[in-house]
């Protein structure tokens, strides 16, 4: 009773979109796909639909193969990105076109149009045209009409990505809210983003997507403590992960001219190059620290994202207050060596924070 | 009272009616078209057609546009149905592309028209799709009637494929106002030290138009113009260029061709004769209004007849219609010849010969057929001859729009001018006497060229001749050019397809047929 | 320097509107004038340049027999065809649009726009080159002068037209959401006539638009095409053009031809105002 | 998406066209290959005849030609430019928009073939009104009777009746642009000139090509024009290949030779388009 995908590769104009996927998704559960832009979420996500047929590769949904059901007998909902809705009609005309469309009688499909609407909180707009609501709520009534259709596969497509970061924010709340109240038992929920904090906050099973191909499954937490390699690190992360070239000698590790004390967890390292890996939020502003200087310096909320750089090593800091800096203006900062990653030359982890790849 | 009167009139009109001295009336009541003359007995007269049946049958014909030609066929043909009970459906066409709209059925192997208006030099490329008019009409007194350039024009090698309704020639136009005033006679004299006269020669045209040119000689406050010529580069501009050449290369002394020479089939488009002509013609680009050079026929009549102009030569219509009721020019315009040449050339002995030449130019003009597939040729050829019956082609004549122009022997007598259209007897006079010299008189006719393969002919010189009116080559240059395409054409189609068609044409210019 | 381009912009507007009614009124005036007024000299406004006569306007409706042209017939004939061919072309031209916008063909070299140029293409061809086989294509098919006969050639005009606009229109409108409605449970017909469509109706309007236009303008098919039975506007509004040219009727004929088009200049512009002629789906 | 749905989409339409062309093109091919003409009406077949007739002996099919693609370049270039300055300046805010709007769409409306008469007695140089009135002035130019004004004349005339084909797409290629990138250019300051050529016209772009190979098909079959003021006259300043074509095909009756030109020149005007269309893309789409 799974949703269960073998090998799957779609390739377009010479260049991979899926490059071998496999998955087993089982029901009632709620599956993230992280990745960046043009990683392939989209055309996996479109595949699941059967709106792409991939080269190679097999799905299969309740035992059946899914390549022989056309799109529109597969039962699936799915969010855009781009906030899709019929404009012609109402919201409520909206929300009630899938359930019309299988010709249930009109009464349950108020009902349900109804739950779906209130579940969203857009109770009141049902005579409203699409173009008289704003963006979040136009996203709301595609997740009704979504929600509304109790479909057994739902696919969220980078569903916040055009909002607004306070409707982003507000809507997160709100799926958090939706997906959380034991969302029904029979249905796959597939949520493809961007969003590192998103795929924390969701908290679902998580698939790390780049260039078509699967680089690590498991837990959010799993990815985000231990992400398999220098991309998942990067993907996985925002701002991405600093990457610094390093030595370890004895007990220092060697960063440009900067001697750093070598922290606990890596003690058993040999000494040798390394990419070390510290998140923007483990860098801290410090009197006692070494000098960088300031080439940008980016305020965006309540957050300051320092761009910084010391001879060839350029990091990201994150401080969580406003601050002014002028460019080219000298910063002293601290790393919390407690939080440093180790990625071999090959990219692969070689120690966490977090312990368990140690070694 | 009123009445009564009414009432007594209706008696007096219905009496009228059945008493056989009103005989005439009858029809003209019903039909008030031909109310000068009633109906005049004839084969094809309303009496005789109002005894024929052909309901339940359809004709359908293709004309001009409304009005040359095209309003008087449709109003025959409404009588016509009228009268034998059938249905006639009419089109209408522009003049240029009614060669095309019959001839692309034609050689599809269609004929959705029973009765094809055209031009008489189409006859070559048409007759083998239309019926030889049956020797039943070609034999009756109305054909007879007939003058010999028409019946000519109408027929190929003695049958006659066209039904002759209509005529048409190029003659010299000018306003008598001008020409005839003793002031202006004597102010030319004392300007140029010559007479004002009627021109005898295109030299003497040109000399007159030119000093003609310009100014406001009749007074009404807008300058006026020397002459107005087909010049526009369409179907018809060739036709004014042939009017000009036929003084300088119709050689009486020189049978055997006027535009190629039959026994070699060599083009003469190109000889001295043409190319003087020409030289005339670029010459006459100075004495035309403004924009001259862009004039087709419609603006031509519309400039002598709207008095712009001093001359105009070609077709009727320009003296039709400045003799209308309500033109002010009514009664100051005459015909005369075309315009000689104090020279013609021999193309025999490759010499000038300095000798006064004139020659009619019989150009071609509105001609019918009815076609070979059409299924009532009988109505078909019922219809055309009650179109020229006697009483409507009078009628016919006397309404400037219509371009429906003499051609019967009978149309020569200046008193159908001055009763019906009221026009001065002199005038009147002038044109008949013109045309009958014309049709009737003439030993040193030239007919159109009706070759196979036409069109391609004509155009080339239509071309040619335009390039040098445009001034983009010199009058020798451009001729060249035409007989060079002329000798390609030949090639084309055949020298001897052509040299047989054309020798039907100079048998008539010589007089032979 | 913002005044200046004020009256710059004013003026430039102005001018064009003055060029653009300049013939009208002349044709205008020319309606209400006999042989003289037209020949004599120049003449502008009636009763002072000229004593204006209906003549040019009775002549529309006489029938020929009395020197009229009777466009009666041929008005209705020119808005069936016209019509007909219209919306045959945009039915069929909307859908190979879609088909062309939304999936991909391959035959060969041949790919989507390489069909879509072969619409186009079509209005490459002279009319002149196709006349000649076109009557003997519908002389063979019997449909010679015929309204159907002209709504076949028609279609060959306007598809064209109507497929280059709606592939252009369809490439704007997001796929995702013909993806949403066959989602939601629509087969691609349903998809295509209960969502796509009616959010193109800004797309179909200037295609019909344009299709009317280039139906109602042409004049060398019908005239080649037709004979007695079948008479369009044009073709009956050229065949004034005699030698003898009735100036007056004809600038009234064709004064009375535009007026119907007038109303779909209209009818377009009050789309271009509500701002959704090219339909952007936001 | 790819279904097997897709062709019942596509063939309808493809199949009509083609069912209908496929004689007229076939024929065409075939009779270009035949003597066809006024007094021979047979489909015979007399080789490449016509087409080296063409190639080595009429060089005035290649000056109708070349005069044609002067024409049709001028005439498109001129309609596009003013076809988008007045769908610029009717675009926002101008008093009497919705006026001038249906002013500037008119003249399309019209028949070319009723629209010219009217204009030939409009540049009548004796009797029209044009001339009347620069009369005034001391001018008169030779609208009709000069090859150099004459072509002149064509290209107004085309420009009347054409502009608003421009126009019309243009303004709703405007009236379609998002906001963003305006408001972006506002917010930096940018001049209306710069707005013009760094936000307007790069987002005009793709509009922009189409419509000028649009009007460029429809610019090259231009006759009805020529054939009402000029008949390619004076001379043949104004002779067009179309209008070449026809003369030779239903005027002279040469349909064989016709069919020849025709086709040449749908090859030619095919190639030459495509060339041009991939021209243009290049220079109106920078990256």
């Amino acid at each position: 009773m799974n949703l269960y995908a073998n090998n799957l590769t779609y390739k377009l104009d010479n260049e991979f979109h899926l490059n071998d996927i496999s998955f087993n998704f089982k029901k009632g559960n709620l599956y993230t796909i992280l990745g960046r832009t043009l990683s392939g979420k989209t055309t996996l996500l479109k595949t699941i639909a059967g709106l792409i047929n991939p080269d190679s590769g097999e799905i299969q949904f309740e035992e059946k193969e899914f390549s022989k059901i056309p799109v529109w007998d597969r039962n699936i909902a799915m969010v855009y990105q781009q906030f899709i809705n019929y404009p012609h009609l109402t919201v409520y005309e909206n929300v009630s076109f899938p359930l019309k469309q299988r010709k249930i009688d009109k009464e349950k499909i108020k009902n349900d149009v109804d739950e779906a609407l209130k579940t969203v909180g857009l109770i009141g707009f049902e005579n409203r045209k699409i173009q008289e609501l704003s963006g979040g709520q136009q996203q709301r009534v595609a997740l009704a009409r979504s929600l509304a259709k109790k479909a057994k596969i739902l696919l969220l497509d980078e569903p916040l990505v055009n909002l607004d970061y306070k409707l982003r924010e507000q809507l997160r709340e709100e799926f958090k809210r939706i997906f959380s109240r034991g969302f029904a038992e029979d249905t796959i929920l597939i949520y493809s983003t961007t969003d590192p904090q998103e795929v924390m906050e969701l908290n679902g099973e998580v698939m790390v997507l780049d260039e078509g191909k699967v680089l690590q499954t498991g837990p959010a937490k799993e990815i985000f403590e231990n992400p398999k390699n220098l991309k998942v690190a990067e993907i996985s992360n925002d701002p991405p992960m600093n990457i610094i070239n390093g030595t370890k000698i004895n007990e220092k590790i060697n960063v440009e001219t900067i001697n750093i004390n070598l922290p606990n967890h890596l003690s058993k390292l040999e000494n040798k190059n390394y990419c070390f890996g510290i998140r923007a939020s483990e860098i801290k502003l410090s009197n006692k620290g070494e000098e960088f200087v300031v080439e940008l310096a980016e305020i965006s909320g309540s957050e300051t994202l320092l761009h910084l750089k010391r001879g060839k090593t350029k990091i990201i800091v994150l401080i969580e207050e406003v601050m002014n800096f002028k460019i080219n203006e000298k910063v002293k900062i601290e790393f919390n060596s407690n939080k440093f990653y180790v990625f071999g030359d090959d990219g692969k982890l070689i120690s966490s924070p977090y312990g368990e790849n140690n070694g | 009272m009123k009445t009564i009167k009414t009432c007594v009139t209706a008696l007096i009109s219905a009496l009228l009616v059945f008493s056989p001295v009103a005989y005439a009336d009858k029809w003209s009541d019903q039909f008030p078209h031909i109310k000068a003359t009633g109906d005049i007995p004839g084969e094809c007269s309303y009496e005789s057609m109002s005894k024929k049946d052909y309901s339940g049958k359809t004709l359908k014909i293709n004309t001009h546009a409304v009005p040359v030609m095209g309003e008087p066929t449709a109003l025959h043909a409404e009588q016509f149905a009228k009268l034998t009970g059938a249905k006639v459906d009419v089109t209408h066409t522009p003049a240029g592309d009614l060669y095309a709209k019959a001839m692309v059925p034609f050689q599809a192997g269609q004929a959705p028209y029973d009765i094809v208006f055209g031009f008489s030099n189409f006859i070559n490329d048409w007759k083998r799709y239309l019926e030889p008019v049956p020797k039943k009409y070609t034999e009756m007194r109305q054909m007879k009637d007939v003058t010999k350039s028409h019946i000519g024009v109408a027929s190929w090698d003695g049958v006659m494929y066209q039904f002759p309704v209509d005529g048409d020639r190029h003659y010299l136009k000018y306003r008598k106002d001008v020409i005839d005033n003793p002031e202006y006679q004597k102010k030319y004299k004392a300007d140029t030290g010559k007479e004002l006269r009627v021109p005898r020669t295109w030299k003497e045209y040109g000399e007159i138009a030119s000093y003609f040119n310009g100014w406001d000689w009749d007074g009404d406050g807008e300058p006026e113009y020397g002459s107005a010529e087909v010049m526009k580069k369409d179907d018809l501009m060739y036709a004014a260029f042939f009017s000009r050449s036929v003084a300088y290369s119709k050689n009486p002394r020189t049978p055997g061709g006027f535009f190629f020479d039959l026994n070699t089939m060599k083009p003469l488009i190109n000889n001295p004769g043409f190319v003087e002509a020409l030289t005339d013609w670029v010459e006459a680009t100075k004495y035309v209004p403004p924009g001259g050079i862009n004039f087709g026929l419609g603006d031509e009549i519309g400039s002598f007849g709207g008095g712009q102009t001093l001359f105009s030569f070609s077709w009727d219509d320009a003296l039709i219609a400045a003799m209308q009721d309500d033109s002010p020019i009514k009664n100051k315009v005459a015909a005369a010849p075309l315009p000689g040449a104090d020279r013609v050339w021999n193309r025999m002995t490759n010499r000038w010969e300095n000798q006064y030449n004139q020659a009619p130019y019989i150009v071609w003009g509105w001609a019918v057929g009815v076609a070979k597939k059409s299924k009532v040729k009988e109505m078909a050829f019922d219809y055309l001859c009650f179109f020229a019956n006697d009483a409507n082609h009078q009628a016919d004549l006397a309404i400037g729009r219509f371009g429906v122009n003499p051609f019967k022997k009978s149309d020569f007598d200046p008193n159908i001018y001055i009763d019906t259209m009221g026009w001065d007897p002199e005038i009147a006079k002038s044109y008949t006497d013109t045309l009958l010299e014309m049709e009737e008189k003439s030993k040193n006719r030239v007919f159109p060229l009706r070759v196979p393969g036409v069109f391609e002919f004509t155009s080339a010189v239509a071309t040619g001749t335009s390039k040098a009116l445009a001034g983009q080559l010199s009058p020798q240059e451009a001729l060249d050019e035409v007989a060079k395409e002329w000798e390609a054409i030949l090639n084309r189609v055949g020298k001897d397809n052509v040299k047989a068609a054309y020798a039907v044409g100079v048998a008539m210019e010589d007089n032979k047929l | 320097m913002y005044k200046l381009y004020t009256f710059l912009k004013y003026s430039f507007v102005t001018l064009w509107t003055m060029f653009v009614v300049a013939p009208f009124l002349w044709a205008l005036s020319t309606s209400f004038k006999d042989f003289q007024s037209v020949n004599s000299k120049v003449t502008y406004i009636p009763w002072i340049d000229y004593q204006p006569s209906l003549e040019g306007w009775k002549v529309l409706i006489k029938s020929p027999a009395k020197g009229g042209v009777d466009i009666v017939e041929p008005y209705f004939n020119s808005i069936f065809v016209t019509c007909t061919a219209s919306i045959i072309s945009i039915i069929l031209g909307t859908l190979a649009a879609y088909a062309l916008s939304r999936f991909t063909f391959k035959a060969g070299f041949v790919r989507n726009n390489d069909i879509t140029f072969f619409f186009i293409s079509q209005r490459i061809m002279p009319p002149i080159v196709l006349s000649i086989p076109f009557f003997i294509f519908l002389s063979t098919i019997g449909l010679l002068d015929s309204l159907i006969g002209l709504v076949v050639v028609y279609i060959v005009l306007l598809m064209p037209i109507a497929v280059w606009i709606m592939v252009d229109f369809f490439n704007r409108v997001p796929k995702e959401l013909d993806e949403t409605a066959l989602i939601d449970g629509c087969n691609p017909y349903q998809a295509f006539y209960k969502v796509v469509l009616p959010n193109s109706i800004p797309g179909l309007i200037v295609a019909g638009m344009f299709c009317i236009i280039f139906g109602w303008i042409d004049f060398f098919f019908a005239f080649i095409l037709t004979f007695t039975e079948v008479q369009l506007l044009p073709v009956k509004v050229v065949a004034l053009n005699s030698s003898v040219t009735p100036w007056w009727s004809l600038s009234a004929s064709a004064l009375v031809s535009v007026a119907p088009l007038i109303i779909v200049a209209f009818i377009v512009e009050r789309y271009l105002s509500k701002g959704n002629l090219s339909g952007a789906l936001k | 998406m790819n279904f097997k749905h897709k062709f019942v989409f596509l063939f309808p339409g493809l199949f009509v066209l083609i069912g209908i062309l496929i004689f007229p093109i076939i024929f065409t091919i075939r009779l270009s290959f035949s003597g066809w003409n006024s007094y021979t009406p047979e489909m015979n077949f007399i080789g490449i005849t016509n087409y080296i007739r063409l190639f080595t002996d009429d060089p005035r099919f290649w000056e109708s030609f070349f005069r044609l693609s002067f024409l049709s370049v001028t005439t498109v270039v001129l309609q596009y430019i003013i076809g988008f300055s007045l769908a610029l300046m009717v675009w926002r805010d101008i008093k009497f928009k919705r006026f001038f709007r249906v002013m500037f769409l008119i003249p399309m409306m019209t028949t070319p073939v009723i629209m010219t008469v009217i204009w030939r007695t409009f540049f009548h140089e004796s009797l029209g009104p044009v001339n009347d009135l620069l009369g005034t002035f001391g001018i008169g130019p030779k609208w009709l009777s000069d090859p150099a004004t004459a072509k002149i004349t064509v290209i107004i005339v085309e420009v009347w009746q054409w502009t608003p084909f421009m126009f019309l797409l243009l303004l709703a290629g405007l009236l379609s642009l998002p906001k963003e990138p305006f408001l972006a250019a506002a917010i930096d300051g940018a001049s209306a000139f710069r707005k013009f050529v760094f936000v307007t016209f790069p987002l005009m772009a793709p509009i922009s090509i189409g419509a000028i190979i649009i009007r460029l098909i429809e610019a090259s079959k231009i006759m009805d024009t020529v054939f009402v003021l000029t008949s390619g006259g004076p001379g043949t300043a104004t002779e067009t290949s179309s209008f070449y074509i026809y003369i030779k095909g239903l005027r002279e009756f040469q349909m064989g030779y016709a069919a020849t030109l025709s086709f040449t020149y749908l090859v030619i005007m095919i190639i030459s388009l495509t060339i041009i269309a991939k021209v243009l893309t290049k220079l109106m789409i920078k990256e």
